[in-house]
């Protein structure tokens, strides 16, 4: 039984996944289960269906089926607007900012949907440059601060499930950095985060386990345990 | 995609013959007027999806060409007594300056503005052939003299006529024909799909879609001077807001961005109109209107580009 | 003879837009009936066929439908034609192709003048007939200083000029005008500006939309009844939507009332019955038009047009709609007009009970004199 | 002619009192592959926009070639032969790989405006455009439709396109942004191939394609300069390891 | 006292006219600005809607019996609901599309809701009665004002400002303007936008509609009486600049009172004049007065 009191320890199970863009079959069953506190990375060459998977969880492509699990509920049917009261929060590839909003609108748009979001004077202290630039419109940020802005976003909202697309993408060394130490901190808090990520330095040391994608399957599972003997293997398939 | 593409091409040529033949021999065997005020509604059509299919211009005021050209060659051909020709060079270069006029005004803005930009100058001209005595106001510039061609052929007869308006009709396709398919119609499309890279690329868009709009505007006022010859007479219906939004409908019907949709389109538009006129009395709006619905919701790609769809699903299997 | 021993007659109105109301299925009706009527009263030993199309108020559309008309399809007459471009443009091709048009839908007098010809008849009214008779009647009554609301076209200032000479010719004196764009739909400002000269009477130089519009504000403004307005174009179809709360004393010129006499009475009745509304006087002179027209073609014996519009020209018209009546050289059919003044509501006794009919203008002072006419038919 | 094709003098940018850009000389030498790196927000961007005439800078003189830019049109400017690309991957995306290169060697044939020839006379444009596709490996996708390639393949095309102008110089924003490590190898060479003849100024914050390609490396932080030498210059600087990378070593900063 | 030549109580008067008519255009713009800024879609219904909420007062009226002021609340949710209705099964397939689509698909809506008025209430219009509340007037000193026209004024002045309050200060607002740059980005967030647009699009129109209810004691209720006016509110809406909710109000009432000054001046110009308005601010600032580039 699971229960608002007792949370499921599975905290997001995929199966046979398939997912369509109009008329094109992008992934072809996809397996996948990651319990509360864990986190995993997607990996794989671009195109190989990593980004499809995390939209294909909140319903943002064409057309889905299969079965999806969120803390032992099945969610395949639910419309993307309920997905977030899930505890699920997103952080997109293409960041997604608005432009019609300041950074600190942005910042506080998304309803809460749980408690235990970070607050607002926590996620300045992180992101120092959010703090300084809180008035100006949303896009004229800089690349590198609009894509703190979209993870601050959602760690706001008290999500415990996280969905991150590249958050690495295009940011400064010293905040990539700071950035992993606060995805142990999160881990810490028993935060559950699925990853995609080029930045594989970035990603190894975090990742309780790997998932390689290719052609929208999942070719292979690595647990981190077993990283080190299958460098070789995946430098020659991702070329990593 | 691409091996479709030069399917179309090959076919293309002879379609064009093909049509090219029809037209010469269409007047012995439906009324000529109506052939002429279908081909002179084409050639509008065409020129306004010259700026929407191929710039992604949506022009909302395409009327004003139409009837300022059909306005001009009117006085020129029945006050100022020149041959019919004169006129329609001079209906012609008329809407040409308009365009240039609007262009100006309207190309800083993308869209949906510069639907509404110049829809708007559009409404300016309206009024100014409202109030303008010379025009004939509400009552129409009435009994243009057809004259004769070059002082020559007598236009008084319908299928001499009819043969200026289908030369007519021909060159100005050929001009839209070319002009897509020229280094320019390149630039073109290239900025249609990618304004900022363009510029990066060192155009300067504005001039393109100026030069793109103005060609548009011209052949339009070539269709509406051809117009004024046909019917004698132009009127405020030419230049007015309907005008624009039955052109826009034309082009939807049969086919955006296609190169002969818009004849299509024009043909069975000004054939609807004809034929409702008599039978369905107060509905041709509601029916007009419908068909908008209908285009929109469901055949997007117009007449012309859903049999090109079929063509090229064939062509696949 | 006959041509194919059928008579068939055109009726291009408009169906849809802004005259619809004043013509449009009505005149399709009077139609008919004047057919009816005809083949009743005098037996034809050829058939009459009646085909009836929208213009939608566009001169080409119309000129298109009158060639196809005339050309393939054998008709005789085209009739109706309101909407003076419309009516222009066809008057054109039946010359061309020696049909007759028969007008009783458009009001502009170019129809008669500069752009006559000799196979037209303007049979209904027209804009000096209304300007004038108002204008004139009204400034006899007493109204001596006048202020126009002029619609800002060509029309609108015809009209405010025909209208000024005819004040001033009967001792009234013009304070100003103001135009307005067309169509308008606030009339407040030039409203305020009429009521700030002062004038007894304020003009309405317009039509349709903007004359009830401008009638409506003005009663909101309290401009009425403390000046009067004078309708220089308007209908029974304006006074009965606008109501007679609004309307009430206002002096209009009209061709034609429903409740004017037994025959008047008679006759509207049997339109009312189908139409569901009392006829316009551009839907009883198409009635008129088209029976003296019929009968014209039964006497000639032909339906060539010059023949045939010799004989109505000859002929005087004698019917529900007109006493004497008669086709001028220029195309003008004369008849009596009437002024007539709205009623209050309370004097409104049934319904369509709209008008006091203050006068019967004699057809020789209603309409343009022929001395004046700029036809060039016309031998002077 | 002066050693640098590209100088600023005092480029200064600000949005509404907020100095994005401050007092920036920036000089690239000819035949350089030059870095611009810093922590995000530093104002790379913006320099670029500034340098390329998309926006207008506050203050500061920009020499292009020896000749002052500060004030022209962004298309002059690119006639000029400095051409960038995007941040965001910039092609014609329903023209195939061959037209789009070929928008690129039209503007040569001066015949951009004359609606009145055929296409067909861009046909001549074809063996070059061939051959600037083979430059980028890309001869295989000559009649794919733009959309349909891959995403790393359109950044080449990107280039490719570029390169059609011949630019004296090129300006890179992020050229290796959201690739995998097998398509970054191939753009790194690829630019390498380009830069022979030409000068290159790019925005990079994979660190080891910088060491691995610039030869020159400007340090923005808040908008000013903070350091301006060779990698291992700039490697060492403590103040730049502090601002940008965040630990005492810079390789922690590859990728 | 002269200006110009003018009266200067003449002048007062047609300065307050010009604002009642400011206000027409203000709600006008204002709907069809929070539809083109939330949806992308420029809605030619909107003077169709316009008249369909004078006529559905008109109807309630006549037929029914409902009086103004329930009509008032009535016919925009009337009028609303059939908008809510077009969008659930029309609008909505064709926000991925270019706004061309958004455009025509209204184009034809429009081009039907007038056919079919038109048809069965004919061309020459109905006349509705100003509520017995509002008759009569005050006389200003410089003018006699009707009663009804200053509660124009208010009456628009207060839903404008309201309207204006819930976008641009509320939650909800925000969550208006986030939807329409990328819904799904939204949706992901956890709100549930198809719904906000649904509703946005049913406010806009019944912003129009309760306008029409407020036009029918002074105008003719007529088939017609929107497609005139909506092409001066496009206008308006350009003028203003399509970035702003307050830019569309000002400039609605503004271009109001600058119409009202042409009647005086040169009433010949007063139907060209918001034209030719448009085309110096283009030529001036290409986004229009409140837009942002
Ligand atoms: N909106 C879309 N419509 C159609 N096809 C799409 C769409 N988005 C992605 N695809 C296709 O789906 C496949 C998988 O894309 P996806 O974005 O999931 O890849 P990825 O592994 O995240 O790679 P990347 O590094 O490019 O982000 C690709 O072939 C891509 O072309
Ligand atoms: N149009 C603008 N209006 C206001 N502020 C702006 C504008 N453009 C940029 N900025 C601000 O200027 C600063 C520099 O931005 P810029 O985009 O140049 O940074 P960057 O160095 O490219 O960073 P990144 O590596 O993150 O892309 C940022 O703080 C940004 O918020
Ligand atoms: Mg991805
Ligand atoms: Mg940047």
């Amino acid at each position: 039984m699971t229960s608002a009191f007792k949370p499921h320890p599975e905290m997001l199970r995929i199966q046979d996944l398939h997912s369509f863009y109009g008329e094109s079959h992008i992934l072809h069953g996809i397996d996948l289960k990651v319990a509360r506190g864990e986190c995993v990375t997607l990996l794989g060459r671009n195109g190989s269906g990593r980004s499809t998977t995390l939209k294909s969880i909140l319903g943002l492509v064409g057309r889905r089926s299969g079965s999806i699990m969120v803390n032992g509920k099945e969610v395949i049917d639910e419309p993307t607007h309920r997905m977030a009261r899930y505890g699920i929060g997103y952080v997109p590839e293409e960041r997604a900012i608005f432009a019609s909003l300041s950074a600190e609108e942005n910042l506080m748009l998304p309803p809460q949907v749980a408690t235990g979001g970070m607050s607002l004077d926590e996620i300045y202290g992180m992101f120092p440059n959010l703090l300084e630039r809180r008035n100006s419109p949303g896009t004229k940020l800089s690349g590198g601060e609009q894509q703190m802005l979209a993870m601050a976003r959602v760690l706001r909202t008290g999500a415990k499930l996280l969905l991150l697309d590249e958050i690495t993408e295009g940011l400064a060394p010293v905040i990539v950095k700071k950035l992993g130490e606060v995805i142990t901190e999160l881990k810490k808090r028993d935060f559950t985060i699925v990853m995609v990520e080029q930045n594989f330095r970035f990603a190894a040391p975090l990742a309780d386990r790997h998932y390689v994608l290719e052609h929208g399957e999942i070719i292979a599972t690595i647990p981190a345990a077993e990283l080190p003997q299958k460098m070789d293997w995946l430098h020659q398939t991702l070329g990593v | 995609m691409k091996n479709n593409d030069s399917v179309f091409t090959r076919i293309m040529p002879f379609l064009f013959g093909l049509l090219f033949l029809i037209g010469l021999v269409a007047p012995f065997a439906v009324y000529p007027t109506f052939l002429m005020k279908i081909l002179c509604f084409g050639l509008f059509a065409c020129a306004f999806n010259l700026l929407l299919g191929f710039a992604g211009l949506l022009s909302f005021g395409h009327a004003a060409f139409l009837g300022t050209a059909g306005y001009v060659c009117g006085m020129l051909v029945r006050d100022v007594g020149v041959t019919p020709e004169i006129g329609l060079i001079g209906g012609t270069v008329a809407a040409g300056l308009l365009g240039w006029l609007f262009g100006v005004l309207a190309i800083r803005r993308t869209g949906i503005y510069f639907a509404m930009i110049t829809l708007a100058l559009a409404q300016m001209v309206y009024f100014v052939v409202l109030q303008v005595r010379a025009t004939g106001g509400e009552d129409g510039f009435q009994g243009v003299p057809r004259g004769n061609l070059f002082g020559l052929i007598d236009l008084s007869n319908n299928i001499s006529m009819y043969y200026l308006v289908f030369a007519v009709f021909c060159i100005g396709f050929f001009i839209i024909y070319r002009t897509v398919h020229s280094p320019f119609g390149q630039i073109l499309k290239a900025i249609r799909e990618n304004e900022p890279r363009a510029i990066s690329l060192g155009y300067d868009v504005n001039k393109f879609k100026l030069m793109a709009f103005i060609i548009s505007a011209s052949l339009a006022g070539l269709a509406g001077a051809t117009k004024t010859l046909v019917f004698q007479l132009a009127s405020l219906t030419d230049v007015h807001w309907h005008t624009s939004g039955e052109v826009v409908l034309m082009t939807l019907l049969g086919g955006l961005g296609t190169i002969l949709g818009p004849l299509v389109g024009a043909a069975t538009v000004v054939s609807l109109q004809t034929e409702l006129a008599d039978t369905v009395g107060s509905w041709v709006t509601v029916i007009m209107g419908g068909i908008f619905v209908i285009c929109v919701m469901l055949f997007r790609r117009g007449i012309v580009g859903e049999i090109q769809a079929l063509i090229q699903r064939a062509g696949i299997r | 003879q006959i041509s194919d021993g059928m008579v068939k007659i055109g009726v291009l109105t408009d169906l849809s837009g802004t005259y619809s109301d004043l013509a449009g299925s009505g005149a399709v009706l009077a139609t008919q009936m004047a057919i009816d009527d005809f083949i009743a009263e005098a037996k034809p030993d050829f058939k009459i066929e009646m085909v009836s199309a929208d213009h939608q108020n566009k001169a080409d559309i119309a000129s298109t439908k009158a060639r196809e008309w005339f050309e393939r399809e054998g008709v005789d007459t085209a009739t109706e034609l309101v909407t003076t471009s419309v009516a222009l443009a066809v008057m054109k091709v039946a010359k061309e192709k020696n049909r007759i048009a028969l007008m009783s839908g458009p009001a502009s007098t170019p129809i008669t003048n500069e752009q006559c010809n000799d196979v037209s008849v303007h049979y209904t009214y027209d804009t000096y007939s209304l300007a004038n008779g108002t204008a004139k009647a009204v400034t006899k009554q007493g109204g001596k200083t006048w202020y126009f609301l002029t619609a800002d076209y060509a029309f609108g200032q015809s009209l405010e000029k025909d209208s000024s000479a005819v004040v001033t010719a009967n001792g009234g004196k013009v304070l100003g005008s103001v135009r307005h764009p067309f169509p308008a739909s606030d009339f407040s400002s030039f409203l305020l500006q009429a009521q700030a000269s002062g004038a007894q009477i304020i003009g309405l130089a317009n039509a349709g939309a903007d004359t009830t519009n401008a009638i409506k504000q003005a009663a909101e403004f309290g401009i009425t009844p403390k000046q009067s307005l004078a309708g220089l174009l308007m209908f029974i179809t304006d006074v009965h939507s606008l109501g007679l709360r609004s309307t009430q004393t206002m002096y209009l010129t009209t061709g034609f009332y429903w409740d004017l006499n037994d025959a008047t009475r008679a006759w509207s009745k049997r339109y009312f019955d189908k139409q569901k509304r009392m006829p316009s006087m551009v839907q009883a002179g198409q009635y008129s038009s088209v029976l003296h027209y019929l009968r014209a073609v039964k006497a000639a014996g032909t339906d060539e047009a010059g023949k045939v519009m010799a004989q109505m020209k000859k002929t005087p018209i004698n019917d529900f709609f007109a006493k004497n009546g008669q086709i001028r050289d220029d195309g003008r059919m004369i008849h009596d007009m009437y002024l007539v003044q709205v009623k209050k509501p309370e004097e409104s006794k049934y319904p369509w009970d709209y008008y006091h009919v203050r006068q019967t203008i004699p057809a020789a002072e209603a309409f343009q004199p022929l001395s004046e006419s700029r036809c060039p038919l016309v031998k002077k | 002619m002066s050693e640098f094709i590209l100088e600023t003098n005092g480029l200064t940018k600000e949005f509404k009192g907020f100095a994005a850009v401050s007092d920036v000389d920036l000089k690239v030498k000819r035949g350089h592959i030059h870095a611009l790196i810093g922590p995000n927000g530093a104002g790379k961007t913006t320099v670029f926009n500034l340098l390329t005439k998309f926006l207008p800078p506050t203050a500061g003189k920009i020499r292009f070639d020896g000749k002052d830019i500060t004030h022209e049109a962004p298309a002059v400017t690119a006639r000029r032969g400095m051409v960038r690309s995007f941040q965001i991957s910039a092609t014609f995306p329903h023209l195939t790989v061959m037209e789009n290169v070929r928008i690129g060697l039209q503007r040569k044939l001066g015949t951009e405006f004359h609606f009145w020839r055929s296409e067909k006379s861009l046909n001549v444009l074809n063996d070059q455009a061939m051959a600037l596709l083979e430059s980028v490996d890309l001869t295989q996708f000559a009649d794919t439709v733009t959309a349909e390639m891959p995403y790393g393949r359109k950044r080449a095309l990107e280039i490719a396109t570029t390169l059609a102008l011949d630019p004296k110089m090129m300006l890179l924003d992020e050229p290796t942004q959201g690739m995998g490590n097998e398509d970054i190898s191939r753009v790194v060479e690829l630019i390498r191939k380009v830069s022979a003849n030409r000068s290159i100024l790019m925005v990079e914050h994979n660190l080891s394609v910088v060491a691995n390609l610039c030869d020159r490396i400007t340090v923005l932080t808040r908008g000013s300069v903070l350091a301006e030498g060779t990698y291992d210059e700039v490697s060492k600087n403590p103040s730049v390891l502090e601002a940008y990378v965040g630990s005492d070593d810079m390789n922690d900063a590859h990728h | 006292m002269e200006i110009f030549g003018v009266p200067s109580a003449l002048l007062g008067s047609q300065l307050l006219v010009g604002l009642i008519n400011g206000s027409f255009y203000a709600i006008l713009s204002l709907g069809l600005a929070i539809i083109f800024g939330l949806l992308n879609i420029i809605n030619f219904a909107h003077g169709a809607q316009y008249m369909m909420g004078a006529f559905v007062a008109w109807i309630a009226l006549t037929k029914f019996g409902v009086n103004y002021w329930v009509a008032l609340l009535l016919a925009p949710i009337t009028v609303g609901a059939l908008g809510v209705l077009l969008e659930r099964t029309m609008l909505r397939k064709l926000y991925k599309l270019d706004h061309l689509y958004g455009l025509l698909l209204t184009f034809g809506l429009a081009l039907i809701f007038e056919g079919v008025f038109r048809d069965q209430y004919g061309i020459s219009g109905q006349s509705y009665p100003v509520p017995e509340l509002l008759e009569g007037g005050v006389n200003l000193g410089f003018m006699y004002l009707p009663i009804y026209r200053g509660w124009i004024v208010i009456a628009a002045l207060a839903v404008c400002f309201g309207t204006w309050f819930m976008i641009e200060k509320t939650k909800l607002g925000a969550y208006l303007r986030a939807g329409t740059e990328n819904p799904q980005m939204v949706q992901a967030l956890g709100i549930n936008v198809p719904l906000l647009i649904t509703f946005t699009y049913g406010y806009g129109v019944a912003l129009a509609a309760f306008a029409g209810v407020l036009a029918a004691p002074v105008y003719q209720v007529n088939p017609l009486m929107g497609s005139n006016l909506i092409i001066v509110v496009f206008a308006v809406v350009v003028i203003g600049g399509m970035g702003s909710i307050m830019g569309a109000i000002l400039t609605g009432l503004g271009l109001g009172l600058i119409e009202g000054l042409t009647r005086v001046f040169y009433p010949e110009g007063s139907a060209v004049v918001v034209f030719i308005i448009m085309v110096i601010v283009l030529l001036v600032r290409p986004a229009g007065l409140f837009g942002k580039a």
